[in-house]
Formats: C-alpha cells, sequence, structure tokens
C-alpha cells in the first residue's frame, strides 16, 4: 500500500528508455540520411567536373555562367556552347562523358541537369545584384572549382540569407520585400 | 560491490535477450523515421534545362517587348507585348503608336486569353458526322489543303469559280489584298466582310453630306464642347482607346478649360456616365434632336454663312418645340444646347451605338454632320478632320456587306448558288437576327470551310475547320481606320512561336492557291505571308522615299518593326476644304425611324447594346472579361434585361426575375436587372453572351438580343437596324440570382466620391 | 530607454518616411476616371490574379486587387454615376498591420503596405480591419485551365489556398526599377520609370503615380490639387492614394 | 443542504468514486455516440476544408470572419463561469460551491479547448499556427505584438494553463481518495496523479494556501480573457465592433452564458451519475439568481450600446445598426434579446428557480440565445462596413453547422472522459459541508 510516486512510476521506466532510444534513432536516421542520401550532391545526367574546367582548366566561372552579373538568372551554357569548346578540344572527344554530350547535341536535345541550388518560387533572387556587390561565386555556392560533382554547401534557407544580410548591413537587406515577391 | 554489481548483471543478463531486441526494435524503427523524415523533407527534383542553342536577345530572368497590333477591336490600337522565356506574360498599349499611346483597354489587354486560351483549336479537323454536330475528326495540313484545293480547282476549271464565296470580318491591311487577289485570280467576286460593329451608317452619312466616303478623325481631344448622339466613345464607339485618352485631355489636360460633354442616349453608357448631362431622348429621334438643336443654332443668328436663309427654310420644320414634343427633351434644354455648341470656343458632335441603328441611322448621322457643318466644326482642330489617304492603298470597310449583303448571300446559299463557302474571322450564325436564317441556309451550300482559332457558332457548321493563328503568332499590317489625322500603318508580327499546328490565315490562302494550280501559284509566289508582306511594304517605302530618305529598306524594315508602327505625323490631312452647303441642306431628311411591331402589342422599345468587353460577342470566350464587372451595373458572367425602375415598379419585376421579352422576331428569356438610367419604355440587354458554342468560358451563358432583333435594313446604308425593334415582355415567374459584385451602388451620404466642390 | 521613446516618438511623427528614398504614392483624378476597368484587368494579368469561375463570384469570393466601385446619384432624370477605383490604399497608420499576429503585413521603407504570403497563416484579421475593403482571401488553390497557365507572371508569387493578398503597387516592378537605377548608379528611381499595371494601362491617365518625397514628381504636383481628398479621411488611416474628386458641372 | 438526508462520508467517497470505477453499457454508448458525433461532424468535414480550404465554409469577401470565430467567443466565454465562478465563490466562502465547482471548472478546461480547436479551424493555414507564438528563430521573425490576436494566444494560453492547474490542484486530496479506493494499474497511475498525498496537517495546509493564491489569481485573469477576447473586434474600426463597452460586455455575456451552462452540466451530473444527493435546490436557486443578476447586467449593456450607437450618429454606426435590427439577420437578434433578456425574468418566480426541468430549459435557451449573439456581432458588422459598394451577406455553410455540432460532441467527449478520471464533485469539499456526526449516531 505504498503512495510513494516513484514506486509507481517505476514500471514506467522501461517503455521510458525504448521511447529514448526511439528519439535518439531518429536523429540518428535523419543524421545519415543527410549525410549519404540527401539531394545535395545528386549524379548529374553527365559526369561533368568543375575540378576539370575551372582549376585544371583555369576556365573562370562567368565564361560559362554568362548571364550570372547581368540577369537574375546566373544560367547554364547551352549545349551549343558546351559543342563550341569541345569541337576543339580533340584529347577528350572519345571519352565516355563527352560522347554522351556529343549525343545530345546530336539529337538537339537539351541536357536534363538535376538543380542543386533552388529557392522557392515566392523568393526574389537575383545573381546581378549580388555579383555587382562584389561577392565571389565561392561565398554561397562554396569550392565548387574543386568539385568534381556539385555539392551543395549552404541551405539556401532564410536564416542562411538574412544572417549575410545581417552581417554585411545589406541597405533594407531584411525587409520582406527585399526577396520575397 | 560484487554483491550489489552481481544481481544487476545477473538481471540485466535475464531480461537481456528479449529487452536487447525491443531496444533494437525501437532502434531501428527510430532510424527509419528518421530516415523517412529527411525523405520526406527532401526537396523535389527540379531539372535545369539548358538550351541547345540560345536565341540572340535571349536573356534569363528578363523580359523583351514587342510590338504590333491589337486585333481585338477594330481600333487598330498599337500594342507591345511582353515575352519571357518564350512566353507572352502581358500586353500593354505601344507608347509610340498613335492610336493607343501606349494605353490599352481591358478588351486589348485580355488579347492573352487569346493565345493561351484552351479551347483553340489545335489541329485542322474535318466533319467527322453530322453537320453542326460538333463531331470532327482530325486530319493533316496536306489532307485537307488538297482535298480544298482539288476542289476548288475543279470548279474553277469548270468555269464555276463564282460559286466560291470568302465571308471575313473587318479585314484591313495587305491580308484584305491578298484575299482579294485571291478570290480575283480565282474568279469569283464574292469577297465580303461582315463586321456587326462596323460603323456603315457613319461612312454612308459622310459620303452623303461631305462626299467624303471615309471615317474621319474626330478631335474629341480639343473639344470644349462634345455632343454625343449615342456614341459609346469611351466604350465601344470606333476607337475608345484613342478616344479615352482624348477625353482625359478634354477633361483635365488644359489648364484651367474643362470640356464639357453631353450624352443623348436612352439608356445610360460608359460615356453617359462620364458625361456632364445625359439627356434621354425618345428612342429613334435623336438625329430629330439634332436637327431641333440646328435650328435653335440658325435661329438664334449663331451660324454665319452667306446660306443662312437656305438653311432656316430646310430647318423650319424643326423648331424646339415641334421637336420637343417628339423627343421628350424639353424646349428649353434644346435651346440651351445650341447655344453652347455654338459658343465660342471648339464643340463637336459625333453619332453612333443606337443613333446610328435605327432604321434612320443614315439620315440621323446626316442630321449631326449638319450640327457640326453649322457649328463650322469641319477640318477645325476639336472637330471632324477628314483623314489624307491612308498609308496604303487599302479596302477598309468598302467590302462590308451589310445586313443587304448577307441577305443577299443566304438568297444565293439557298438557290444552291454557293458550291464552297470559305468563313473566316466573322460569326453570322450569332451575329445576324434569327430571321436571317443563316444557318439554315449554310445546310444548302456543300462545302463549308472555315478558318478560325476558335468553334464558334459559324464554324460548327463547317466541314473543314483550318485553325489560324492567333494575332500574337501573325505576320500582318493595318491601317487604322479611322485615321488619326496623318497617315499611319502598324505592322504585326509573332511575338511568339505557334503554340498548335496552325497556319496564319495569309499563309493558309497561300498554301491553297498553290494547291488550286493555274495562274495562282503564279501570281500568288510569296512562300509565306511574312515575306508578302514585307515585299509590299518595300513597294510601298520605294513609292515613298522619293521625298530623299537616304536610309535602305532593310534598315527601315527593321525600324518598323521595331516601333511597331509607321506614320508621317505632320503630313498634311486630308480634303479640308469645307464641302458645299447646298448638298448637305438637300441631304437632310426626315430622321424618324420606324420600329418593327406596333406600339401597342410591342409597348417596349428593345435597346440592344453593345459592351466594351465583348462587343458582338466575339470577346465572350476569355476568361478575363467573362470575370470583368460590367462597368455600369458590375454583373459578370451572364446578361441581364435593364428596367427603369418605375417602368418594374409598375409590373411588379424586381431584379432577378425572368422575363420573356418577345419582339415580332421571336423571344428570349432573360433575369430583370433594376437600372436606374434608362428611360422608362425601354428595355437593354447587352449584346455578347448567349452563344451555344463558342467555347468552355462562352457557351449556354446568357442570351443574344441580335437574335430577337427584326430584320429591318436602312435603306441608305444597308446596314442593320439593330435599334429599331420594340418588344413586349412577361414574367415567366422564374428567378435567377444575378451575379453582380457590387453591394449598395448609393454613397448613403457618406464621403466616398469627395468633398462637394465646384473646384475646375 | 531614452533610445525607445526617441523611436516611438520618431514612429509616430507624421512624415517620418520623409527621410526614406522613396514614399510611393497615387493619385488618382475622378474628373478623368471613365470606369472603363482597364486597371482591372491589367492588375489580373500583371499579377496573376485567379480566374476564379461564375460559382465563386455568385458566393462573392472574387480577387480583384483593383476594382470600380459605381455610386449612383439622384433619380432618373436627373441621374449622375461616380466611379471610384478602389485598391490597397497604402494607408502609412494601417489598420491592417497592426492586426496581424504574424507580421505578414507591415510597412515598409517605402510607405508601401507589405503583404507577404509565404509568412501569412490565414487569420484574415486584416481583412476585417480594412476600411477599404480591398484585402483578398484565397479561399481556395484556384487552377489555371491548361495552357492559360502559360501567362503567368514569373515575377509574381501564385498564391495558394489560405492566404490573404492584396495590391503591391507591383512591387515587383519597382524592384526591377530600383534595380536599373542601382546598375545606373543612381540614387533613386526617375519619377515615371516605374509605373503599377493599372497606371500604365489607364486610357484617360486618371492614375499617375510616383514618389512623393521628391517634389518635383508629378505625383507630387498632383497631390496639391485643390481637389484632392483621401477617402475616408476620418477614420485617419493616412492613406497614399489621393483622389482628386469629380468637378461637378 | 441535502435534499435526500445527509450521507456519511464514506457514502461520500462511495457514491462519487463509484462513478469512476463502475461503468456500464450506458456510458460506452453515450462515449460512442459523442465520439462519432465529433469525428464525423467535426473533424470529418475540417479535414475537407483542410483540403480544399477554408473556402468550404460559407464566409466571403465582405464577412472573412464567420461563424468560427463565433463559436470560438461562444466556447471562451461559456469557459468563464467555471474557474471565475469557483474563485470568486470560493475566496467569498460560498458553502453551496463545494458540490458544483469541480465539474464547472472541468467546463472551463474543455469549453477553452474547444475553443481552440476553432482557431485551428478558423485559420487559413493552421500548419503555420506556430509561428503566432514567439519561438526564437534564426529568421529573427517575431509574432507581432501589437497585433490583438497576438493578445488573445498569451491570455487563452496563460488562462489554460491557470485554469488547468487550478482544477488539479484541488483534485489532489481527491485523487489520494480514489487512490486508495482502487487496486492495479489504476492505483498506479493515481498514487502518480495524487503526488504522493498523504493528507497530513502541512499538505492541507499547503494546499488551502496555494488554493486561495490561485483562485485569486484566476480571477483578473478570467476577466481579461474576455475583455482581450472582445478587443479583437474592439480594436478595429469597423462600425458595430468599435465599441469600448465591448470588454465588459464580453466578460458579462462569457458569465452568463457560463453559468447557465453550468446550470445544464449540473442537470445532466444530476441526472445521469444520480448526484441528487449532493446538488439540490439549494445550489439551483442560487444559480438561478445569479443568472437574473448576469441577465439584467446583460440587457442593460445591450441597451447602452444601442443608445452609444445612436447618440454618436455617424452614418457608418447607423447603418450597422439598422441592418442589425431590420436586416438580413434581424430575426436572428430578436430571438437573441428574447431568450437572453426576456426568457430569463421568468426565474423572478420561485418555482420556475426550483425546477429543474424549467431551469435546464431556460439555460439552454440563454446559451442558443448567446450562440446567436456572438453570430451576430461577426455577421451583421463585416458586410456592413465603411464602403457601400462592399456591402454583402454572409450565411454560413453545411461544413459550419456541421462543425458547430461536432464541437458540442467534442466538449461532451471530453467531459464524459473527465468523469471517469476525475471525481466530478471535490470529495473533501462536500465532507467539508456535512455537519459533523454524532459520536452516538
Amino acid at each position: 500500500m505504498s503512495i510513494s510516486v516513484l514506486d509507481a512510476l517505476r514500471p514506467a521506466k522501461k517503455p521510458a528508455l525504448l521511447g529514448l532510444v526511439v528519439v535518439v534513432g531518429l536523429f540518428v536516421g535523419a543524421w545519415v540520411h543527410g549525410k549519404y542520401f540527401s539531394d545535395r550532391s545528386p549524379i548529374q545526367p553527365i559526369e561533368f567536373s568543375h575540378r576539370i574546367h575551372a582549376t585544371d582548366n583555369e576556365i573562370p566561372c562567368q565564361h560559362c555562367h554568362i548571364y550570372a552579373d547581368r540577369t537574375p538568372v546566373a544560367g547554364v551554357p547551352s549545349v551549343s556552347k558546351c559543342m563550341g569548346c569541345h569541337n576543339s578540344v580533340p584529347s577528350v572527344r572519345e571519352s565516355p562523358e563527352i560522347l554522351k554530350l556529343a549525343t545530345y547535341w546530336e539529337n538537339r536535345e537539351p541536357i536534363p541537369w538535376i538543380k542543386v541550388y533552388d529557392v522557392p518560387d515566392y523568393v526574389h533572387f537575383t545573381h546581378k545584384r549580388h555579383i555587382k556587390a562584389g561577392l565571389a561565386c565561392q561565398e554561397c555556392h562554396g569550392p565548387v572549382e574543386t568539385m568534381d560533382r556539385i555539392t551543395r554547401v549552404a541551405s539556401m534557407r532564410m536564416p542562411w540569407c538574412v544572417d549575410c544580410h545581417t552581417e554585411r548591413n545589406v541597405e533594407h537587406g531584411r525587409d520582406c520585400w527585399t526577396c520575397h515577391k | 560491490m560484487a554483491a550489489i554489481a552481481g544481481p544487476a548483471i545477473n538481471k540485466m543478463s535475464k531480461i537481456s535477450r528479449r529487452d536487447l531486441l525491443q531496444f533494437i526494435g525501437a532502434g531501428g524503427v527510430g532510424v527509419a523515421g528518421g530516415i523517412l523524415y529527411g525523405e520526406g523533407v527532401q526537396r523535389n527534383v527540379e531539372f535545369l534545362i539548358p538550351q541547345v542553342v540560345p536565341p540572340e536577345d535571349y536573356s534569363p530572368g528578363v523580359a523583351t517587348w514587342y510590338n504590333t497590333v491589337c486585333n481585338q477591336c477594330s481600333a487598330g490600337c498599337g500594342i507591345s507585348v511582353r515575352i519571357r522565356e518564350g512566353k507572352a506574360k502581358k500586353i500593354e498599349g505601344n507608347p509610340v503608336h498613335p492610336v493607343s499611346q501606349g494605353r490599352l483597354c481591358a478588351r486589348g489587354q485580355a488579347g492573352l486569353n487569346v493565345l493561351y486560351n484552351p479551347d483553340r483549336i489545335r489541329t485542322p479537323l474535318q466533319n467527322a458526322a453530322q453537320r453542326g454536330s460538333g463531331n470532327y475528326a482530325e486530319i493533316s495540313w496536306d489532307e485537307a489543303l488538297t482535298t480544298l484545293g482539288s476542289r476548288i480547282g475543279r470548279l474553277k476549271i469548270e468555269g464555276k469559280a463564282g460559286r466560291v464565296r470568302l465571308l471575313t470580318g473587318r479585314t484591313r491591311g495587305h491580308l484584305d489584298e491578298l484575299f482579294a487577289q485571291f478570290m480575283g485570280l480565282l474568279g469569283s467576286e464574292h469577297y465580303q466582310q461582315y463586321d456587326f460593329t462596323y460603323p456603315a451608317a457613319i461612312r454612308a452619312a459622310n459620303r452623303i453630306s461631305f462626299g467624303v466616303d471615309q471615317l474621319p478623325y474626330y478631335d474629341i481631344k480639343h473639344a470644349d464642347f462634345l455632343l454625343s448622339f449615342g456614341a459609346d466613345y469611351l466604350g465601344t464607339w470606333l476607337s475608345p482607346v484613342h478616344h479615352s485618352l482624348a477625353y482625359g485631355h478634354l477633361r483635365q489636360g488644359r489648364q484651367g478649360r474643362r470640356g464639357k460633354t453631353v450624352q443623348i442616349e436612352p439608356r445610360m453608357s460608359l460615356s453617359g456616365a462620364a458625361a456632364d448631362e445625359w439627356i434621354a431622348a425618345r428612342p429613334g429621334t435623336e438625329g430629330l434632336l439634332a436637327l431641333g438643336i440646328a435650328h435653335a443654332l440658325v435661329n438664334a443668328g449663331n451660324y454665319l454663312g452667306s446660306d443662312r436663309d437656305e438653311w432656316s427654310i430646310a430647318l423650319e420644320a424643326y423648331s424646339p418645340s415641334t421637336v420637343s414634343a417628339e423627343t421628350d427633351v424639353s424646349e428649353e434644354s434644346i435651346v440651351r444646347l445650341a447655344t453652347e455648341f455654338s459658343a465660342p470656343g471648339t464643340s463637336l458632335a459625333i453619332a453612333g451605338g443606337a443613333t446610328a441603328a435605327g432604321t434612320n441611322a443614315v439620315a440621323s448621322v446626316v442630321a449631326v454632320n449638319a450640327l457640326n457643318y453649322l457649328a463650322g466644326n469641319l477640318g477645325q482642330r476639336g472637330g471632324v478632320i477628314f483623314n489624307s489617304d491612308p498609308a496604303f492603298s487599302a479596302t477598309a470597310g468598302s467590302r462590308q456587306a451589310g445586313l443587304r449583303g448577307m441577305l443577299d448571300l443566304v438568297e444565293a446559299m439557298e438557290a444552291g448558288d454557293v458550291e464552297v463557302l470559305l468563313v473566316h474571322d466573322t460569326n453570322p450564325v450569332y451575329a445576324l437576327p434569327e430571321n436571317v436564317r443563316f444557318r439554315r441556309a449554310m445546310e444548302n451550300v456543300p462545302l463549308i470551310v472555315a478558318l478560325s482559332s476558335f468553334h464558334d457558332e459559324t464554324t460548327a457548321m463547317a466541314d473543314f475547320i483550318l485553325p489560324t493563328n492567333t494575332y500574337l503568332e501573325s505576320w500582318g499590317d493595318d491601317v487604322p481606320d479611322p485615321g488619326v489625322g496623318f497617315p499611319v500603318a502598324s505592322i504585326s508580327q509573332p511575338v511568339v512561336a505557334k503554340l498548335y499546328d496552325t497556319l496564319a490565315v495569309g499563309d493558309i490562302i497561300l498554301l491553297l492557291a498553290r494547291r488550286i494550280g493555274g495562274e495562282l501559284p503564279i501570281r500568288l509566289h510569296w512562300a509565306t505571308m511574312e515575306e508578302f508582306i514585307k515585299e509590299r511594304w518595300r513597294e510601298e517605302y520605294e513609292l515613298r522615299s522619293a521625298a530623299g530618305e537616304d536610309q535602305d529598306f532593310e534598315a527601315f524594315w527593321r525600324a518598323s518593326l521595331e516601333a511597331g508602327v509607321w506614320g508621317q505625323p505632320g503630313a498634311a490631312t486630308g480634303d479640308e476644304s469645307v464641302p458645299s452647303s447646298s448638298s448637305m441642306i438637300a441631304s437632310i431628311t426626315d430622321p424618324v425611324s420606324k420600329f418593327a411591331g406596333s406600339e401597342s402589342d410591342y409597348p417596349f422599345v428593345l435597346h440592344p447594346y453593345l459592351t466594351a468587353t465583348f462587343t458582338d460577342g466575339r470577346g465572350a470566350n476569355l476568361p478575363w472579361l467573362q470575370e470583368l464587372p460590367d462597368p455600369m451595373t458590375s454583373v459578370v458572367y451572364g446578361s441581364w434585361a435593364e428596367l427603369n425602375p418605375v417602368t418594374a415598379d409598375e409590373l411588379g419585376i424586381r431584379e432577378g426575375d425572368i422575363l420573356e421579352v418577345e419582339s415580332p422576331a421571336g423571344s428570349i428569356r432573360v433575369p430583370a436587372l433594376i437600372f436606374p438610367a434608362i428611360r422608362p419604355g425601354v428595355i437593354a440587354i447587352p449584346i455578347g453572351q448567349g452563344h451555344s458554342a463558342y467555347g468552355r468560358y462562352a457557351s449556354d451563358r446568357g442570351v443574344n438580343p441580335i437574335h430577337i432583333v427584326a430584320t429591318q435594313v436602312d435603306d441608305q446604308s444597308g446596314d442593320l437596324a439593330w435599334a429599331a425593334t420594340r418588344v413586349r415582355i412577361k414574367r415567366t415567374g422564374e428567378r435567377l440570382r444575378i451575379i453582380k459584385t457590387d453591394g449598395v451602388t448609393r454613397t448613403l451620404g457618406r464621403q466616398i466620391l469627395g468633398p462637394k466642390n465646384d473646384h475646375a | 530607454m531614452s533610445t525607445i521613446v526617441e523611436k516611438l516618438r520618431q514612429y509616430s511623427k507624421p512624415g517620418y518616411y520623409d527621410k526614406f528614398d522613396y514614399h510611393w504614392t497615387m493619385t488618382i483624378d475622378l474628373d478623368r476616371c471613365t470606369g472603363c476597368e482597364a486597371c482591372v484587368v491589367a492588375c489580373q494579368a500583371e499579377n496573376n490574379l485567379p480566374i476564379v469561375g461564375e460559382e465563386r463570384f455568385a458566393e462573392n469570393r472574387e480577387i480583384k486587387w483593383i476594382r470600380i466601385e459605381r455610386y449612383w446619384e439622384g433619380e432618373y432624370p436627373d441621374i449622375k454615376m461616380g466611379f471610384i477605383p478602389m485598391l490597397c490604399q497604402q494607408c502609412d497608420d494601417a489598420p491592417c498591420e497592426t492586426a496581424c499576429p504574424v507580421y505578414a503585413t507591415y510597412h515598409n521603407q517605402d510607405g508601401l503596405n507589405t503583404q507577404i504570403y509565404n509568412r501569412c497563416i490565414g487569420t484574415r484579421t486584416c481583412a476585417v480591419y480594412c476600411p477599404y475593403e480591398v484585402r483578398y482571401f484565397n479561399w481556395f488553390t484556384y487552377t489555371w485551365d491548361e495552357p492559360l497557365e502559360q501567362q503567368l507572371n514569373p515575377d509574381v508569387t501564385v498564391r495558394e489556398k489560405g492566404v490573404m493578398e492584396k495590391c503591391t503597387f507591383c512591387i515587383q516592378r519597382i524592384r526591377i526599377a530600383k534595380d536599373n537605377a542601382k546598375d545606373d548608379n543612381r540614387r533613386r528611381v526617375r519619377d515615371g520609370e516605374v509605373v503599377p499595371a493599372c497606371v500604365q494601362s489607364c486610357p484617360t491617365e486618371a492614375l499617375v503615380f510616383g514618389n512623393s518625397n521628391d517634389p518635383e514628381a508629378k505625383v507630387s504636383k498632383m497631390m496639391k490639387s485643390p481637389r484632392g481628398y483621401k477617402v475616408l479621411e476620418e477614420l485617419h488611416t493616412t492613406p497614399s492614394i489621393v483622389y482628386l474628386t469629380k468637378v461637378q458641372s | 443542504m441535502f435534499d435526500h438526508g445527509q450521507p456519511s462520508y464514506a457514502d461520500v467517497n462511495k457514491d462519487i468514486i463509484s462513478t469512476m470505477l463502475e461503468t456500464g453499457p450506458k456510458y460506452w454508448t453515450l462515449l460512442g455516440i459523442t465520439v462519432s458525433v465529433a469525428g464525423i461532424c467535426f473533424f470529418m468535414p475540417w479535414f475537407y476544408q483542410l483540403i480544399v480550404g477554408v473556402g468550404a465554409a460559407g464566409m466571403n469577401r465582405n464577412a472573412v470572419w464567420g461563424s468560427y470565430l463565433s463559436n470560438f467567443i461562444f466556447w471562451i466565454g461559456l469557459s468563464h463561469s467555471g474557474t471565475l465562478l469557483s474563485a470568486v465563490l470560493h475566496i467569498t466562502n460560498s458553502p453551496w460551491r463545494k458540490a458544483i465547482y469541480r465539474s464547472a471548472e472541468a467546463m472551463t478546461l474543455f469549453s477553452l479547448m474547444t475553443a481552440a480547436m476553432f482557431v485551428m479551424v478558423h485559420l487559413g493555414r493552421v500548419w503555420f499556427v506556430h509561428w503566432s507564438f514567439p519561438i526564437p528563430n534564426q529568421m529573427g521573425l517575431w509574432p507581432n505584438f501589437r497585433s490583438p490576436l497576438m493578445f488573445d494566444v498569451m491570455a487563452i494560453t496563460t488562462y489554460l494553463t491557470a485554469s488547468s492547474i487550478f482544477i488539479y490542484m484541488g483534485s489532489v486530496p481527491d485523487f489520494a481518495a480514489v487512490r486508495d479506493a482502487s487496486t492495479g494499474l489504476r492505483r498506479r497511475l493515481y498514487t502518480i496523479f495524487s503526488f504522493g498525498w498523504r493528507g497530513t496537517a502541512r499538505e492541507w495546509h499547503t494546499l488551502g494556501w496555494a488554493y486561495t493564491f490561485f483562485a485569486v489569481f484566476v480571477i483578473p485573469l478570467a476577466v481579461s480573457v474576455h475583455s482581450i477576447v472582445s478587443w479583437d473586434f474592439a480594436l478595429s474600426a469597423v462600425p458595430g465592433f468599435h465599441h469600448t463597452i465591448f470588454a465588459p460586455y464580453f466578460v458579462t455575456g462569457a458569465i452568463y452564458s457560463g453559468t447557465a451552462g453550468i446550470v445544464t452540466v449540473m442537470y445532466c451530473l444530476r441526472k445521469f451519475l444520480n448526484f441528487e444527493r449532493y446538488i439540490g435546490q439549494v445550489h439551483l436557486d442560487s444559480l438561478g439568481k445569479l443568472l437574473i443578476t448576469l441577465s439584467l447586467i446583460w440587457t442593460y449593456i445591450n441597451i447602452l450600446e444601442l443608445f452609444s450607437t445612436w447618440y454618436g450618429g455617424t452614418s457608418f454606426e447607423l447603418e450597422a445598426l439598422s441592418f442589425k435590427l431590420t436586416g438580413f439577420y434581424a430575426p436572428l437578434y430578436w430571438e437573441m434579446l428574447l431568450f437572453c433578456a426576456f426568457v430569463p425574468l421568468l426565474m423572478l418566480f420561485k418555482k420556475i428557480r426550483w425546477s429543474w426541468n424549467k431551469m435546464l430549459v431556460i439555460s439552454i435557451l440563454i446559451n442558443i440565445g448567446m450562440l446567436t449573439e456572438r453570430f451576430i456581432i461577426v455577421a451583421t458588422s463585416q458586410p456592413r462596413k465603411f464602403l457601400p459598394g462592399a456591402f454583402g451577406y454572409y450565411v454560413p455553410s453545411w461544413i459550419e453547422f456541421s462543425i458547430t455540432v461536432g464541437s458540442f460532441a467534442i466538449f461532451a467527449t471530453l467531459f464524459l472522459i473527465f468523469i471517469k478520471w476525475v471525481p466530478a464533485i471535490s470529495l473533501y469539499e462536500v465532507k467539508e459541508t456535512l455537519r459533523p456526526l454524532r459520536r452516538d449516531a
């Protein structure tokens, strides 16, 4: 006939422990997913390496992403642009990835690149302003020139944007209508 | 220690097998949940599709503007279309175009609904079942054109090309020329146009009064006093956007000078609402009122011409007192209007709408013309300015069939004289009274071909439907009619790649010519409409560049394309010589409208009116226009019959009561709407709804008052007198909720429209 | 503490927005307005307003950021019609702004009454508080009949169910104009460089838009007209839209 | 005090605890009905509404607030009597409170929960409701503390918390009693619930002190809650909402409807749980007198509102007033006046005040009247605001009716569950009211 609360609680110990394990498991699972299964580094239709282009061959970013300093969108190079260079690079013409490119070109099909960096439709983002403000591409996109496959390095979510705007004291940088439409 | 630890370990090992499994299971569930969560919050895969070869002027995320011509009504406004990533996003007025000057009306802006309309015809169609059943099978262009070409070709060889007829809507510019050439080469004289809204009466009256066969430029912008007889110049009359610009200027564009406008019409239109004075003269007597004002003007000695006495005699019968009794406008008002009309400053009288749609239409407009003459408004700034020759030798308006032409066509069809009927951009089955029996006559035509972007009541009778590009996907050119006082021509160019397997009308004609063979492909040798237009412009350019322009044609062409318009402002206006007075005096006849139906049997006058949104019904398939509240009543999606509150009270009619409106020609059922600004004894029904086959937005919605209009012709213009029908109404006992966006339309003493004042 | 007091004083002072670059303002000349509703369609095209359908109209749930209200005066035959375009008045003392619990609507430094769709949770309090009834709620997620969706303006969000929306003075156009000004190293947008869709389309040029902090702007001059008034001025919402009353003759 | 003879302490325990331990088929049937009504009438329409949008309800452009908010106010109002009444009567030492306060407080709790449900139903995007709580976040976004809705969030959560603690604290000795009367799992649970209550003098003393403290604390809270709810309306400029009288009006109305609600609940408890011995005429009489007083205050404020509107004389207010009195919803207005101002006057007669059945009818009528009152406030003012061009109507859709019905089922379900877990009548306080037993008895 005990009236102690602790005694009454004792049988709840095991379910509580089990619950704790589930919670820990949740975190582990989410972490594992983020690490190994996420969309941060998708496999692209052509194994394009920024390292080879940007570091080994020292091509500047805006040689291909030509719209970055002019329009809201950086732009991916057109297939014709890719072919324009690769026609004059005979050394790799026979490599399987370049053959894939050639196939796209011959069929006049665009290459279905998978988007790595994306913002929701209600966000107004312009590359032009950021480039004109003197930001290097790497400040948001990370060391792209070292990546064989592009990996997202920033969440591109609102806290990340706001942090930077706050840090740099952007004029009206925290007014909602600066970025939301 | 051991003693304590021992049992503990023991205990653990004792439970461990089962518990371990449980813990592992729990952990597994957790991890799986975590992964699922990660998968759930993962963003959708989006693709980044590059272009294969980028177009020259393409920048992602940046809009480009292309200039072209609006085809939503016949004003011929220049428009700019905003294009992003190859899609049309918005239409605005072309700022350099003299007609629209950067502005655009609701209908023009809804042109995007034409382009992206879900009900567009996407491939050539052949009738697969009984005519009118709407059962069509898809065929290829090649098949369609070959069939048609051989059929028409055979008729041509047999010398029966006259049995081929082409009926179009109002077509201008070089497309009109192409049609004419095509039919001419074929050997058929039967190329006609039918446009319900064409101001045939004004044109005919100007020919009679002034000897000028054109629509002149009415300079509302510089008028100080504008007297409008039924012309809804802000909504539907001739060139609403241009007139609206002018109206703005008339009101507030000049420092310290505010023009006054007076509107005479039985039912208040947009222009009536804008007017300082709205006078509801008895329907059909507006021309009489004009003569009454003219009488008062001359009598007061405000006409200073040498032939004053002759005018006095000619107008003798129209003394204000007589006219007052006829028109139900007070004598005092008539005299006052005459004084104001002839007061210092510029004045202008215009006629249109119901005034120009009675059996006396031309006589009425002639009376208004006389008024302009007497006040010395001809060729004056702020008056009536005659256009110079149009930029191109275009035949604007001269091919208009009018009701008379259409009756002839019906007769020919019924007599079996028509073998092939080509129909483009016109919907006579809808826009003619039912009594004309156009639809029934069509059944006698062995082959009907419709060139159209949409299914409508007329294409429903077609054996072949050849889908056309919309005006935003086509090459073309246009000369605004009426002009703007100086030569102007606009180019229309495709602003987006065509959406479906359609062709521009001009291209269809050119292709058809090739299939027909004979001399046609030789004479019509252009591969495309673009080529044809460019060549014509080159000819025109070479003709005109005698003046010594030193740029070459290509540069001129590019500049014109970019601007969308070419014009010669400052070039001499048209004939400025004032026409002889004697012919004008002679032209004045008694402008009394004869109404179909006796007053005792049909106590009400039917006043069908064009709306700024649908005009003759063409706009009804555009969702933006269906959802645009009617400017005067705020009604959306449907038809209504407007009644004066007093009349409604007498008959015990409430809003929403379905009335049977019966004319000598037929009857329709339409809900009543109490409208405070309509003359008692008049029933106004908007034109535009009541389609039976015009896509998902227009079909089976409201009624078409044109169908119950009696088939009466105005003798002088040959056009349908659509405002000369009497009706009787009957309550059916049924009710229908009229969908309006307005709540209460009285200010209840709240100062919403501003404090009352008299600032100028 | 003193800074807070200072700030409060600053905020409550009329003309606080004078110290900013812009105070976007519109004047509407009712003597020019003919009620033609070109502005209504212009807005619909520019701002991705949904095509709601007949049923929604019957339920009184249409969405028109700018609408024309019509008021009769007198009785036949001496009857007059007054049109008044009604859109968000971008009030400086906006009742809606205090009402939103999540700051989805607030006043920004350009004198604009903002509406942040993706912050909105749909309490609809702002619409209740708005005396002008120019806030429209998305009762449903609206769709476009294919291919009408190709017309949608990519610079403007398509709103989903449960979100309030209203006139933004075409913020997307203002944004582009400011962007161009920055490219040209100009501090401010030039007068007339940016106009909302409704102002652009108005065939009678009844609507004038501009920065009233710039005394040279056309709108600043229009505002000084003796015919100028603000609708429901007695509620002291201090709207940014000045109407010029119709001249009674 | 007791209608059927005084029970002994053991009787009290037995009578009341038995209602918790012995569960017959009648209970399960009733619970089954309420749960299914709640599911079918409340949750299913609500989910439908979540999928298609709030447009499933009848609100429109002219009245963006509808029956969901009027129901919200109604339930907040109903919550008022409970805790507030209990607290007021506690500090004024009214002995008749003791038999009824537990269920009254439970009513508070459950009507608050139901009210909170209506907030959820009302929202356009309820899945973001957490944004209205001041949760620190990286985006630097905070709720707007100037918004009366934020006041509401604060006030209601505080009130809910305080009421929960208040009711729980008062139940601790009773939980101990249940613990002592039960075995097995239930015993274990009640051991936890009762915090190991042993009934020592110190424990009783602490409980008394804490209870009184909370009673004092809850009173201003309750007054503020409904004042704040009224400010949702009164802080707007909308004619018909913009009245300074609104706060007292709402508070009075709340207590009024809550008290009527208590009568209804008392009736049910007495009927279904056979509490005739504990809930007697004295309670009914006192509640009746209270109701008359409240009714008179409520009527007075109503007249005041009409008068000040008329006296103010602005076009806006007069139009809203005339719409209320003669417009589309005028029948509802007059119905409200009948039920809330005139019918309660019948209670001036002792005969009526002393009859359980008649009081039940009156109490239900009052609450119907109060429900319409809230509906009228919401539905007649919004469609008659400032611009006549935007005048309109609002008619609730079947979904709203269904959800309204369902909300009563939710309330009933919660109450049914409650009576099985917590003694519906305070054991120890009832015992306090018993006359000391004579030793020789």
